[in-house]
């Protein structure tokens, strides 16, 4: 391999930038033939995992873009979701479809910024067309994930409000003094705090 | 050799030797012949001599030095005179080969760390790549969710917004005050022993408030009693209180 | 140019530090031949100006060492070590792991305060657990910095160690010599200094 390429490869491979041509002259020698050197690494390394490539004005190594997935390892971390999503993710499922302000108005309290994002990265919901009114703003509705993930068949399978109340999950129960109390504290929460 | 002073607690008075033993072992190299067969006794007239020139030109020793002279004077001694018999110590020879071992094992140290700085030294003659572009590790998220909680936050939700709306009724028995205010209307003529539950108002002897009742009331015979106006007497430990309209005291 | 070792070429170039053949090989997936893979990306940078290198327990890409000169301007020089600094440091890498009074012993001279601070501060050597001896006296050894820094595979690679230990001169010697010859009492000096 010629000596020159060989700099000129040890050269790139270490700069932490991408290093001009004026720099690359200057390091190999006023009589190299620059052009054709940078023309017969980029060839050499064309097919590799690694590429030349012109960038912000100078030349530099790269990782294949094509291997930019492979590069990436993944990792499974469990998270949990806030009260506040799991909250509308419910309402999502059982209004749907049904627009932002609509979970506002149910939930009685703003969304927070970060819920509607935070369950569309599980996968349960998404955006499904717009609604004719003025605004035309989005309607939201679960996935076939949600499905899958909750075991359902088909949304009829989630149970009805008397459903709901016949199994206990509905429980209004004899307002006790504290429990009134505690119920109007939390829709007095600001927005901000649910997440 | 020029050596940089490593410290205010090293005192190095003999430029460019790294202590006795960095001495001894530099006398070593000029007399050219290899260490293993070094002449201890040779080297120890070399040091003392040294030693002495650096004396006579009023040069400070440092005492690690002067030790150093001591004992290879001792040893040089031992060396010329048949070592005593049936004696414990280690012979002379033993002494010199404790020695060359030393000067030895320094020198190949002192080699041993010339070899490790001729390496290609990373940042000085091999270089890494300049920009690594890094290897993400991106995290998946898993949500955890059960059926059971959802159906929990929507009927947490929907109980919350069609509860009804709870109305307490105001009470007319509740604090010490109304206690008192209530009791003092019976003193005075209560001649014998009565239960207190007999003195709670009808309507509060069940129900959510009969306890907060009954301890209002509790206190107020405490208050009363200690006032003179009221007597009190339980018959056994969590038994019935009774009172009475206190002695001699009589209402205003 | 087989896809595994595009990969193999852009996980190395894309890693900041070197990479064990444990984590190479959960990237590359478990049927994959490493070791030949290894030898093969090896062979094709034999000659070129960056070369496959094995450091410390993983491979990495580092400029060819002939280059040194035509790449060293502009550099970077690493820091001057002291005469006694690199004894130290020859001393821990040889005869680790060992006490500050071990190598007082070896050195024939007390060790100065900033020595063993300033290869401790290079991240070359660390101490490691306690003499089980009076004093209980820190032990010093190298770290994996150390064999990356010096371009060692491992301690076996130390130059001529094996010779050393063959001839006795990993063994610090009889204790004949007695006071006269460890410089100082160091196993006197308050174990704070050494931390």
């Amino acid at each position: 391999m010629n000596e020159r390429l060989r700099l000129l490869e040890a050269l790139l491979f270490a700069a932490p930038e991408p290093l001009a041509e004026a720099e690359l002259a200057l390091r190999l020698g006023e009589d190299a033939d620059l052009a054709a050197l940078l023309r017969e690494l980029a060839e050499a390394y064309a097919e590799r995992g690694v590429n030349l490539v012109a960038l912000a004005g100078g030349w530099t190594f790269r990782t294949a873009p094509d291997l930019a997935m492979a590069l990436k390892s993944e990792r499974d971390v469990t998270r949990r979701l806030s009260r506040a999503a799991v909250e509308t993710l419910a309402i999502i499922a059982y209004h749907q479809p049904v627009t932002r302000a609509e979970i506002e108005t149910i939930r009685g309290v703003g969304l927070a910024r970060g819920t509607l994002d935070r369950l569309l990265e599980s996968g349960w919901v998404q955006p499904k067309g717009r609604r004719e009114s003025p605004g035309r703003p989005l309607n939201w509705v679960t996935t076939p994930q949600f499905l899958v993930h909750f075991g359902l068949e088909s949304l009829k399978e989630l149970p009805g409000v008397e459903e709901l109340r016949q199994s206990g999950l509905l429980d209004i129960g004899p307002a006790v003094l504290g429990e009134a109390l505690s119920a109007r504290d939390e829709d007095a929460e600001p927005a901000e705090d649910e997440e | 050799m020029s050596e940089q002073r490593d410290g205010p607690d090293l005192v190095l008075d003999l430029d460019g030797y790294e202590g006795p033993i960095d001495l001894l072992l530099t006398l070593a190299r000029e007399q050219k012949v290899d260490l293993a067969r070094i002449s201890i006794l040779q080297l120890a007239d070399q040091y003392l001599a040294f030693i002495a020139e650096q004396r006579r030109l009023q040069l400070e020793i440092a005492a690690d030095y002067l030790v150093m002279a001591a004992w290879l004077a001792y040893l040089k001694s031992r060396l010329l005179l048949p070592d005593p018999p049936e004696d414990e110590a280690p012979s002379a020879v033993e002494l010199a080969e404790a020695l060359a071992h030393r000067l030895r094992l320094l020198e190949a140290m002192q080699r041993a760390g010339a070899s490790l700085m001729a390496r290609p030294l990373l940042g000085r003659d091999v270089f890494g790549r300049g920009a690594p572009e890094g290897l993400a590790t991106v995290d998946q998220a898993f949500f955890e969710l059960s059926l059971y909680e959802l159906l929990k936050a929507y009927g947490d939700g929907h109980s919350r917004r069609h509860g009804q709306v709870l109305t307490i009724l105001p009470s007319a028995y509740r604090s010490l005050a109304d206690a008192m205010e209530h009791l003092r209307r019976f003193v005075g003529r209560v001649p014998d022993w009565r239960e207190l539950m007999a003195f709670l108002p009808d309507d509060l002897r069940g129900g959510p408030l009969r306890k907060s009742t009954l301890a209002a009331t509790f206190a107020a015979t405490l208050e009363l009693a200690k006032a003179g106006q009221l007597e009190l007497r339980q018959d056994r430990a969590f038994g019935p209180l009774y009172l009475r309209s206190g002695g001699g005291a009589q209402p205003e």
